[in-house]
């Protein structure tokens, strides 16, 4: 039995104009284990906090029970209060007399009778606290970051310019990302490429940067400030350390047929080969698949022509195994599949094309060194429609059912920019709305139209249909004319929508970060905690979270950076005693518990157990406090009984139901 | 012709759609083979319904010009399916004279020498539920 | 008003800290008020209900029980609110079929943002739970005297 | 020796009911246990077994010992008021009467249990002698005669009238009580019933199962065969075979908290369960075959060494019929012999 | 059933199983009692018979623990309990060698009882190989008789079909009972009144006596220690006749194995005051599958239950109200 003090509060004339302070008082103290009661103006004042402190010395009280304002707002200020006069912060129950009684009842003797039985009940809770201790696990000082886009570049630079230890993991041969393949950025037209590769060079040459490209993440386990991560090294075929990248081996490589994964498969590379000149690291990669050597066993000609003897086909895949301390996601998006829509004829048509493929189309290093140009017979288009919205807000399962949010400005910045060059082409934009949120936005937008004189048609196009002499037939509406529109385009553009990385569930899984079902990682707190997963020590970075244009991606990258920078200036993190734990005498091992538990805090273990004379080995969940977040799902969905919370246990809950229904 | 329930909620019950899914895109009418025989137009079905204004959308030219092709349903990135709700005006005229569908008997007798075989099978996809 | 012999019922609010504690606090502070027949029990999240506290309300003489947590989507803990809403599902669905009225049990969900909701939604429930009268097919009749 | 026609019992148990609680086999949801009787109830005489024994009515499945409540702060005790009013049980099976005998034993050896006292003192035993016993009745290896119950009260149900003889002073008074409702017959009739169902219990497949080797003496041999590791196999660990035994007494206190103050009861407790004896170190059986071993043992072994060579079975059967694996004591009893054949 | 004893007592001689779990031949013609056989000579006192309703999967947990493999004689709807107690980490796969026994149908001599056969001496036609209709009745008080179909237990005729979930060989042919719509008693119930369906559930459960043969026998109940007679959980209850603790009990036993119970139907089987209980049970099964889709446990070893996951788009707690008594 605890030995409880029960400290009811007036808060000024808060509580006591339509409680009787006294009467509470009285009442509380007959209650068993209540060896202390008293009243006070304001509780949370230094002085009411010191009435406990002395209350705890002189009647050696063990449990604290405070009859008050709402925990959410004085908890913390009375487990201070306790841990100061000596005695375990969780030994701390609030009675809400405050908001929940007072502020809403009138009639004196109903709000008492209401301010006794909660005070009752957290007497029946206290009396079945246990003190807690918040755990203690340490934090590996090293940062990985899944993805080497714009936004994973922009997270480890931050990160390693704080001081710590950061390794980059990305899937293709170079780091670089979607931001490579962009020819100018909105709202100022600048070459991405310019401002990008100084960012690919810094994190290269950084000292706390590793940079592992042509890689996978493989395996995750572990928890906040300490996982160990398996990447898997692919083969490249050609040692890092002795390529020059001089490139003759791709000048010399016979198989030249497979399409530029680069340039969206608008034209071809070599078996060996860099995705682009400036791709870092520069060193190639033979792509099996397509290298005659590798599928014939004959040629090895650009073994024979390395200077530098960098082309091994010996080489294997390569796990390394590291620590970190916390894990970012920027693994980035893709444009969706257009399979689905027949209508616009992009694979009827090379000249239908997306935007990301105009992108490629328009940059110099680009499969038309940067001349507009159909991509079918090389011609100068004429007349150019764009759009807008190509599977984006879209209920149906064709397209998604976001806004794709940066489509209008780049479709914008295509507009001008043809415009600008080729002021001959007329452009036409179908849209649904133009959205234009953002700093000088709205005015690159009016510019197009005004400057530039883009045709902005409110409408969508039905169908494009190609033509027999080439062109290709648009018909669409125009809402505010109330007109159908014929259009004979010779070249359409598509601002096809974007979805996350199609690797991005498969990561989720491995990390146990949620996700929604439209691919995106979920964030803690959509609005006060959007850089982080709900997951402890995983973090998000770019579009990974939800669209977003380059300079959304980089300020979200810097503020993932922040995160993790101030998990890992930490050298041990404390972690919340109210957790899940199971009772090793209870557990069946069924694996309820691991099926509920949003943050893969529970695994398995077989244990030797002695059931009260019984020796055996048996299966049992063990919860892992660092990353139990205290939900409670485990305990109901454990039948047994056998998983609890510590500070909400089944005992406390029903003792306080017994306390309320008596 | 209106008693009991309120016409365009006998729309929206008939077409099963709903209409405020609608986010004004047009793709309806740009995708629309009789848009120019039409005085009002696929996009603006939804709007008759939703401002409950049916009586109009009752007597346009639009409900006897729509061929029921289904190309905005297909189309429709919001499924509103605004060639629903035009059948389901037709079908309010229909069940005013008093028939709900006709019987298979009747059709031999109704069938014109020049009625295009386009308009019977997209007389059929009409009315097949 | 103290002297009245109308049926005070025992109601027992299971509110989840992050958003229905906070709904109900946000009620006390803009002075909404609902009967005072309503307790509220702190729960990290809805997730934390067992079934068992429920019944074991009503066994001990509780005449309504409500649980309140995040709406679905909205959930502190991501999913708890979810697999709450699984459970209570299944759970009344059985005190239904055993004869319970409906009515003696829901669940709402209330943000931390609606002190509105959170007191109309009590008031509501009050209600209903006078009109119903005394539980008298869940409870144990030693509790009775 | 009296006599009533079937169709007038419904007035005779009113009758007896106007001053007397009566406990009688009473129909519910197609099951029949004995009940206190009223105006609605189904009562069943036809049903050879109850599925509970009538012992519930001496020593009821749950029973309150004292309330505690608090008053001023101050503990008050307000013991439950003992049994002080004459109570009939109709339709008792010799069995079950026997049963009785094996609780008495129990309960009423020093120290007495003053609850269980109180109903005996004031229990009015009707039996019922069995018409058409089943294959699982084995009462006659424990020498009961199920064609004469020892009850104060001996009934027999033949061609639809009921023969009625007071057999004790108690059983003396109820007649007197019910007088107007009885005729004076002779016994010939039962005579003839009674030798009738004793051939037919002769012929009953348990009738002749031998209890050789079971008696007080033979505790340590039987307690350490290796037999039980075979026979507790299939046990389940349920409490059916021990709830509905008339002769099982077990029992647990436990107290149940009202919200206004604390119920202290006693509820039948299982030698099968887990937490049978639970005790603050632990269980003192703790595997299944401790304590399916506990209830035979106890049976044939235990309660004949400490009771002049009293079993504490009367070979009723119902846990024959009910043990969902099969098990049972007879099964038991004959592993044994079997094994000591070979 | 000679051709199992035979596959049996081989597969023991030569060493792939370490014994035998099956039925054992009882002391009345219905009363054969599950048994482990270790040896050759003791397969003799082997059955397999219309009596032979015991589902053997739960006894495989204690069998996983042993040394060596088991051999487990699993029904068609066995087979289910198995992958659920798999699923759930309960049995070890490795351990057990599972012979899927062919089912006609499983009898209840309760029943056969209920139609006033007394004093069973011998039953004819219980025998697997039968193909008999009735089953001829020795009786101390005659010859009598009983269709095999009456005689059946609840759950054959509301038979979840002849095919073995998990198995390593097959022996006998079975045969799908199901002549009755499963749900039809659980939809009688739901079209009743509150106070009809309380009166209906009162009057059942009044007849429990706590004796936790339902729990004990389930195999979806196979917690090690059961909430119910924990000390951790102040929720222990014992016996107390005519309190709420029957319905709690009930109630709470039936949710937590909702979603998990494979409708066996062996708490009703072995309810020694014929408490239909698999009434409970199926009503979450109805509920799941019309809430949450169709689902069925132990279908599949290792599929997630609907209790354990859930959907964005679920149907709220209100729906009670729409879908519950009027």
């Amino acid at each position: 039995m605890q030995r409880i003090g029960v400290f009811v509060c007036h808060c000024g004339s808060n509580i006591a104009a339509t409680v009787d302070v006294k009467k509470v008082v009285e009442v509380i103290a007959a209650e068993p284990g209540v060896v202390h009661a008293e009243d006070y103006q304001y509780m949370c004042s230094e002085a009411g906090q010191e009435k406990i402190a002395i209350a705890v010395k002189e009647k050696k009280l063990t449990g604290i029970v405070v009859c008050s304002c709402s925990p959410r707002m004085h908890e913390a200020t009375f487990r201070k209060a306790a841990e100061r006069a000596g005695i375990n912060p969780y030994m701390v129950e609030i009675a809400n007399i405050r908001e929940h009684v007072s502020w809403i009842h009138k009639d004196i003797t109903e709000a008492t009778e209401k301010a006794v039985i909660l005070a009752r009940a957290a007497v029946a809770k206290v009396n079945l606290n246990t003190p807690l201790t918040p755990g203690e696990s340490r934090v590996t000082k090293r940062a990985l970051v899944i993805g080497g886009g714009i936004a994973g570049i922009q997270t480890a630079l931050d990160i390693a310019d704080a001081g710590y230890e950061v390794d980059i993991v990305e899937k293709t041969p170079s780091i670089g990302g979607r931001m490579s393949q962009i020819d100018k950025t909105f709202p100022t037209l600048d070459c991405s490429a310019c401002i990008l590769t100084p960012k690919m060079v810094e994190a290269a040459a950084h000292e706390k940067i590793t940079i592992y490209t042509y890689s996978e993440v493989e395996k995750v386990s572990g928890f906040v400030g300490d996982f160990t991560v398996d990447i898997r090294k692919k083969a490249r075929y050609v040692d890092a350390d002795k390529c020059t990248g001089c490139g003759a081996c791709q000048e010399k490589c016979p198989s030249k047929k497979t399409p530029s994964e680069f340039n969206r498969a608008l034209n071809t590379r070599t078996a060996i080969y860099t995705p682009f000149a400036q791709a870092i690291p520069n060193v190639p990669v033979i792509d099996t698949e397509a290298c005659i050597k590798f599928k014939t066993g004959k040629c090895g000609l650009c073994q024979k022509i390395c200077a530098a003897g960098a082309v091994d086909y010996t080489q294997k895949d390569e796990i390394v195994t590291e620590k970190y301390g916390a894990i970012v996601v920027a693994t980035g998006f893709d444009t969706i599949s257009l399979d689905k829509y027949d209508e616009y004829a992009y694979n009827q048509s090379p000249d239908v094309i997306t935007s990301l493929e105009l992108e490629r189309v328009m940059n110099a290093a680009g499969p038309t060194h940067g001349h507009l140009e159909r991509l079918s017979d090389g011609k100068a288009p004429k007349e150019i429609v764009f759009i807008q919205c190509v599977g984006s807000r879209c209920s149906d399962d064709r397209g998604k059912p976001y806004c794709s949010k940066i489509c209008c400005m780049y479709t914008a910045k295509h507009a001008m920019l043809i415009r600008d060059k080729y002021p001959d082409v007329n452009v036409t934009v179908f849209y649904i709305d133009v959205r234009t949120p953002g700093k000088n936005f709205d005015e690159f937008y009016r510019r197009a139209v005004e400057q530039y004189g883009v045709n902005y048609v409110k409408g969508q196009v039905g169908k494009v249909i190609p033509q027999p002499n080439g062109k290709l037939l648009v018909q669409g509406s125009d809402l505010l004319d109330n007109k159908q529109i014929l259009k004979e385009a010779d070249m359409v553009v598509l601002a096809t929508a974007i979805e996350p990385n199609k690797d991005v569930r498969k990561i989720a899984t491995m990390l146990t970060a949620s996700i929604d079902t439209n691919n995106f990682l979920t964030e803690a707190h959509a609005k006060l905690r959007p850089v982080e997963s709900p997951t402890a020590g995983i973090f998000l970075s770019g579009v990974v979270q939800g669209p977003k244009d380059i300079p959304e991606t980089v300020s979200q990258a810097g503020a993932a950076a922040v995160k993790v920078v101030g998990l890992l200036a930490k050298d041990k993190l404390l972690t919340n005693p109210c957790t899940a734990k199971a009772d090793e005498l209870l557990c069946n091992g069924c694996s309820s518990c691991a099926n509920v538990c949003p943050y893969g805090a529970i695994s398995y273990e077989d244990t030797l157990v002695n059931d009260h004379g019984i020796r055996e080995t048996r299966r049992i969940a063990i919860v892992n406090s660092a990353l139990c977040q205290g939900c409670g799902a485990c305990t109901v969905a454990c039948p047994s009984g056998a998983m609890d919370l510590q500070g909400f246990s089944n005992r406390q809950i029903l003792s306080e139901v017994d306390a309320i229904c008596r | 012709m209106s008693h009991g329930k309120n016409q365009a909620e006998l729309v929206r019950e008939i077409s099963g759609t709903n209409p405020l899914k609608c986010m004004k895109c047009g793709k309806c009418s740009a995708t629309c083979p009789a848009f120019n025989e039409m005085d009002i137009k696929p996009h603006q079905f939804v709007s008759y319904v939703v401002n409950n204004n049916v009586e109009e959308l009752v007597k346009s030219e639009s409900l006897w010009k729509c061929l029921s092709c289904f190309a905005c349903v297909e189309r429709c990135p919001r499924d509103v399916k605004p060639g629903k709700i035009i059948d389901a005006a037709r079908q309010l005229v229909v069940r005013e004279r008093g028939g709900n569908y006709l019987t298979a008997d009747e059709i031999p007798e109704l069938l014109d020498e020049e009625m295009p075989q386009q308009l019977l099978v997209s007389a059929y996809r009409r009315y097949k539920r | 008003m103290s002297v009245n012999n109308e049926f005070k019922p025992k109601i027992v609010a299971f509110c989840c800290n992050w958003c229905s504690y906070a709904g109900a606090d946000l009620a006390g502070s803009s002075r909404l008020s609902y009967p005072a027949d309503v307790k509220i029990i702190r729960v990290p999240c809805s997730c934390r209900v067992n079934p068992m506290f429920i019944l074991r309300a009503f066994e001990k003489g509780a005449d309504g029980v409500i649980i309140c947590g995040c709406h679905p989507g909205d959930c502190h803990y991501s999913t708890g609110n979810y697999y709450a809403r699984r459970r209570m599902t299944m759970l009344f669905s059985m005190l239904d079929y055993i004869g319970v009225e409906k009515g003696r049990t829901r669940v709402e969900w209330v943000s931390a943002a609606e002190g509105v909701k959170f007191s109309e939604t009590m008031n509501d429930f009050v209600a209903k739970i006078r009109d119903l009268g005394e539980n008298v097919r869940l409870g144990d009749l030693r509790c009775k005297n | 020796m009296y006599k009533i026609a079937k169709e007038n019992l419904a007035s005779l148990f009113a009758l007896i009911n106007e001053t007397k609680e009566l406990y009688l086999p009473v129909e519910v949801a197609g099951q029949t246990n004995f009940a206190a009787y009223t105006a609605e109830a189904n009562v069943d005489l036809d049903t050879l077994k109850t599925v509970k024994s009538p012992k519930d009515v001496f020593f009821p499945q749950s029973e309150n010992l004292y309330t505690c409540n608090k008053e001023d702060n101050k503990l008050k005790i307000t013991p439950e008021k003992l049994v002080d009013a004459p109570f009939v049980v109709f339709g008792m099976k010799a069995c079950d009467i026997k049963g009785i005998e094996v609780l008495d034993r129990v309960f009423l050896s020093d120290p007495v249990d003053s609850f269980y006292a109180a109903r005996r003192a004031n229990g009015i035993i009707v039996g019922l002698a069995c018409h058409e016993p089943e294959e699982s009745c084995f009462c006659k290896v424990f020498g009961v005669d199920c064609t004469e119950p020892a009850a104060d009260v001996a009934t027999w149900m033949i061609e639809g009238e009921l023969y009625w003889k007071a057999l004790t002073e108690k059983g003396e008074a109820l007649t007197e009580s019910v007088k107007a409702l009885l005729t004076e017959t002779c016994e010939s009739k039962v005579e003839a019933e009674k030798s009738a169902v004793k051939a037919i219990v002769e012929k009953l497949p348990y009738s002749n199962l031998s209890l050789e080797g079971w008696n007080g003496n033979v505790l340590t041999e039987k307690f350490n065969d290796a037999l039980w590791n075979e026979l507790y196999k299939p046990c389940l660990a349920c409490g059916t075979c021990t709830f509905v035994c008339p002769t099982c007494q077990c029992y647990d206190i436990k107290d149940y908290n009202t919200g206004n103050g604390v119920q202290r009861y006693r509820c039948w407790d299982s030698c099968m369960y887990s937490d049978f004896t639970m005790m603050a170190h632990g269980n003192n059986r703790n595997s299944q075959m401790q304590r399916f071993r506990q209830r035979f043992m106890h049976k044939l072994v235990y309660f004949p060494a400490n009771n002049d060579g009293m079993y504490s079975c009367v070979g009723c059967g119902r846990c024959v019929d009910k043990c969902p694996a099969s098990l049972n004591i007879v099964k038991v009893i004959k592993a044994f012999s079997e094994k000591g054949d070979k | 059933m000679q051709e199992l004893i035979t596959r049996a007592k081989e597969l023991l001689a030569n060493g792939t199983v370490a014994r035998v779990l099956g039925w054992k031949i009882g002391d009345m013609p219905y009363n054969p009692e599950p048994a482990f056989f270790e040896t050759v000579e003791s397969l003799d006192k082997f059955v397999y018979n219309g009596f032979c309703g015991a589902n053997l999967s739960k006894y495989m947990i204690e069998a996983s623990k042993l040394e060596g493999k088991t051999l487990v004689c699993l029904k068609p709807c066995d087979s289910y309990s198995f992958n659920q107690l798999l699923t759930e980490h309960r049995v070890d796969r490795d351990k057990a060698y599972i012979i899927g026994v062919g089912c006609k149908g499983k009898l209840d001599i309760e029943r056969i009882k209920k139609t006033g056969i007394k004093g069973v001496i011998a039953i004819g036609g219980a025998e697997m190989t039968d193909a008999c209709d009735t089953l001829a009745i020795d009786t101390i008080y005659g010859e009598k008789s009983c269709s095999y179909n009456d005689g059946m237990l609840e759950r054959c005729h509301v038979c979840k079909g002849k095919e073995h979930k998990i198995y390593d060989e097959l022996i006998g042919e079975s045969r799908d009972t199901c002549d009755k719509e499963r749900f039809a008693e659980v939809e009688r119930i739901e079209a009743m009144s509150p106070a009809e369906k309380f009166e209906f559930f009162k009057a059942e459960l009044s007849k429990c006596i706590r004796c936790n043969a339902c729990r004990n026998v389930c195999p979806a109940c196979s917690c090690r220690k059961c909430v119910f007679d924990s000390t951790k959980f102040d929720s222990a209850q014992k016996a107390n006749v005519d309190s709420f603790e029957e319905k709690m009990f009930h109630i709470i036993r039936a949710f937590h194995v909702a979603g998990r119970c494979t409708d066996c139907g062996e708490c009703s089987r072995v309810c020694p005051q014929g408490i239909p209980l698999h009434l409970f049970n199926r009503k979450f099964i109805k509920d799941i599958n019309e809430i949450y889709g169709e689902y069925v446990a132990g279908a599949e070893a290792g599929s997630r239950a609907p209790l354990v996951s859930f959907t964005t788009e679920d149907a709220e707690p209100s729906i009670v109200n729409e879908r519950g008594s009027k």
